[in-house]
């Protein structure tokens, strides 16, 4: 068995799987009398890496293993083939993915504490049918809420090993910093509170929300922590990371 | 981080409207950012309502909008004037009721809360209790970055080399591939309990007289039938095997014994104490009816 | 627009499409500013051919355009990919089967004069195929059936020495009671746990036909030999010759 057959075998059942194989596959590719050992898999998925170089195609190993695919410069070539595939997602639906795939198992409550708004159905629902995010618990608390989490899928389809891969959140700045800067100055802030007329009546407004609404609204928000005591923040989780 | 619906509505400005709800404030410096006066509403607080429709549904909520009022005047979440964020949050509020926006209720909510953490920075503090926590803002500043740190994190998850959208799995087809044929399994349980429901089904089990019908016979018969398959006649001693002892013997002689009385095979004998020759029955013994159709012992009495 | 960069734009396209693609979507890839010639991908189809002279993958062109695919001579490893899953014998072949181990040596016809149903030649011809069962003579009949035994093969697939080791019919009544002493693979204990309701009621109504209507079982049984009563022998031949 030489190094140029395996490559072929390799080449041969990546392309025929259109899917990632992992190297225990690979090497089952070879039947169990011949199997070759997994170095010389490597040396053969070396070799085809090096012979895409002039090419349109590339080796990826994702969560599932290692694919053959075309390389992003081709793809606006490629992309004429499906010109109806839709290509963009809504705001709402990456937060709500973000959320599930760096904070995972999170239930829907935690998800709407942090975006501030109510999680849309529809988006767990497309989540759940593209197969990105499954129900992975439940939280025990009243109502059993489900914890989601992303799947293998997920990471084969934004081209990572595992949620490590992800870019790295951005750093939570510690809200010490905001002691120094507290002292400010009393004169704007009281003149700005008295100032205009028709902002005093929205104040007016709000007080009057919070005093004659706030239990209902919160009920209406869900998980969302209890802004004026700073312990229910704990619930979103935030402090994990500081 | 752009918005790109956002600045479709403030580049491109239809006539403007100046809307009753937005009284143009000028001149007197309303707030003090980081030392300076700011003297200025922001222009782009005057928008047309059919922009302003989109503006405000290009929101994923107040966390989202008021993130947006305090990056557009390049404030620091960590250093918020609240008391003109509430100003102008409240005002968006407003324009949103005058339209008949439907207006989701988290909007209210942190209107409400805008307005408690402006009427508490008010309160004189004491100094004793001088450290983060005593800062009304602290949560609402918590939660102003945890949104955003997530809303950036969507959109570097939104920047990840895609399939389907940035790179394509290659796929080529094999046609007429081979099957790999993989023999199915049985269990002599299961085969014993297709044949015990075919016994069921076809009443055997009412025979008392099968019940302990000795099966070796029944395999015996084959082999026999198989030795003498090539139609010759074959000595009846060599259908014995010694070595099996009495008992294989006499499955042998009762395997022949019943080929015989089912007409399936002959036993000649040339003439008297001659050695016994055994064949297959010859095609033209065409007489042998099914046996046991109607043979007398039939034990329908039994 | 270089030879290299339309090679590969096809072999991209033909791959990420993984079907055929015609001319005309070869050249649509390109956009229509920078749409090469036929001839121009005539010549990049051309490379690719020579390109894939010594790998597993060839260039096949079909009414319905070009496709690149996987050599039959790939095949066997290839198809490793998908492991044939076992498939599952008819309850009609089984009890064909047992019917042959138990009755033989049997014709077909008696086979179906018990089970009541033809016999699908299909099963009769795997088992042949399988090995499980041989053809051991011909009854001298019109026709001259033949009369059908098991194997060796047979007995060394159920790990018997004999078939005189099968329970004998009457044991058969109550499988329940036999089961541990037949050492049975594990995997057949899920199927046959599952079909143990079914079987208590099959061996309720055996006692119900036991007791009800042993006198039509004859009939039914039809060509059946008559095995305990060996002076039969006599007095069946010449009764059948009347």
């Amino acid at each position: 068995m030489n190094e140029q057959y395996i490559r072929n075998v390799i080449e041969a059942g990546l392309l025929a799987a259109g899917r990632s194989l992992t190297l225990e596959e690979l090497a089952a590719l070879f039947g169990e009398t011949e199997c070759p050992g997994s170095a010389a898999i490597r040396a053969g998925l070396a070799q085809l890496e090096q012979d895409y170089a002039a090419r349109a195609l590339e080796l990826k190993e994702t969560a599932s293993g290692v694919r053959i695919q075309v390389r992003r410069d081709f793809a606006t070539e490629v992309s004429r083939l499906w010109p109806e595939r839709p290509r963009r997602y809504s705001r709402a639906l990456l937060e709500t993915l973000a959320l599930i795939a760096y904070r995972q198992p999170i239930t829907r409550a935690e998800i709407e504490a942090v975006r501030g708004v109510a999680v849309n159905p529809d988006i767990t629902r497309t989540l759940l049918e593209r197969n990105w995010i499954r129900v992975v618990g439940h939280r025990e608390l009243p109502g059993r809420p489900e914890l989601l989490g992303t799947t293998r899928e997920f990471l084969d389809y934004f081209g990572l090993r595992s949620v490590a891969e992800l870019p790295p959140l951005a750093e939570l700045r510690g809200l010490e910093e905001i002691d120094p800067q507290l002292a400010l100055p009393v004169g704007a802030t009281a003149e700005s509170a008295a100032g205009e007329d028709g902002e005093a009546v929205s104040v007016a407004e709000a007080a009057a929300l919070l005093s004659d609404d706030g239990a209902d609204a919160d009920d209406d928000v869900g998980g969302e922590p209890q802004l004026s005591s700073a312990p229910g923040l704990v619930a979103s989780s935030p402090s994990s990371e500081d | 981080m752009s918005k790109p619906d956002l600045k479709v509505v403030v580049s491109n400005p239809p006539p403007p409207v100046v809307l009753p709800a937005a009284p143009e404030q000028a001149e007197m410096p309303f707030a003090i950012v980081n030392g300076e006066p700011v003297t200025h509403m922001p222009r782009d607080l005057y928008i047309p309502p059919q922009a302003l429709e989109v503006f405000l549904e290009a929101f994923e909520g107040p966390l989202d909008l008021l993130l947006y009022l305090i990056r557009r005047q390049n404030l620091d979440v960590l250093d918020i004037p609240i008391a003109e964020i509430t100003r102008q949050y409240m005002r968006y509020i407003e324009l949103m009721q005058d339209l008949q926006l439907e207006l989701a209720g988290e909007y209210l909510v942190m209107a409400a809360t805008l307005a408690e953490i402006k009427s508490r920075m008010l309160l004189p503090r004491p100094a004793s209790e001088g450290d983060g926590e005593a800062d009304p803002r602290a949560e609402l500043v918590r939660r102003l970055q945890e949104y955003e740190r997530f809303k950036r994190a969507a959109s570097d998850v939104d920047q990840l080399v895609r399939l389907e959208r940035d790179v394509f799995q290659a796929s080529a087809e094999l046609r007429d591939r081979p099957v790999a044929r993989v023999l199915p399994q049985v269990t002599l349980r299961e085969m014993l309990l297709a044949f015990r429901d075919v016994a069921t089904r076809s009443q055997m089990f009412a025979h008392h007289h099968v019940q302990r019908e000795p099966l070796s016979v029944r395999e015996r018969m084959s082999n026999v039938l198989a030795a003498l398959e090539s139609g010759e006649f074959v000595d009846f001693v060599r259908l014995f095997a010694p070595e099996e002892g009495r008992m294989g013997v006499t499955v042998t002689f009762v395997a022949i014994l019943e080929l015989l009385r089912e007409g399936l095979i002959d036993i000649v004998q040339t003439e008297a104490l001659a050695p016994l020759h055994v064949r297959r029955a010859p095609p033209v013994r065409t007489l042998q009816l099914v046996p046991g159709m109607d043979s007398p012992e039939t034990p329908g009495t039994a």
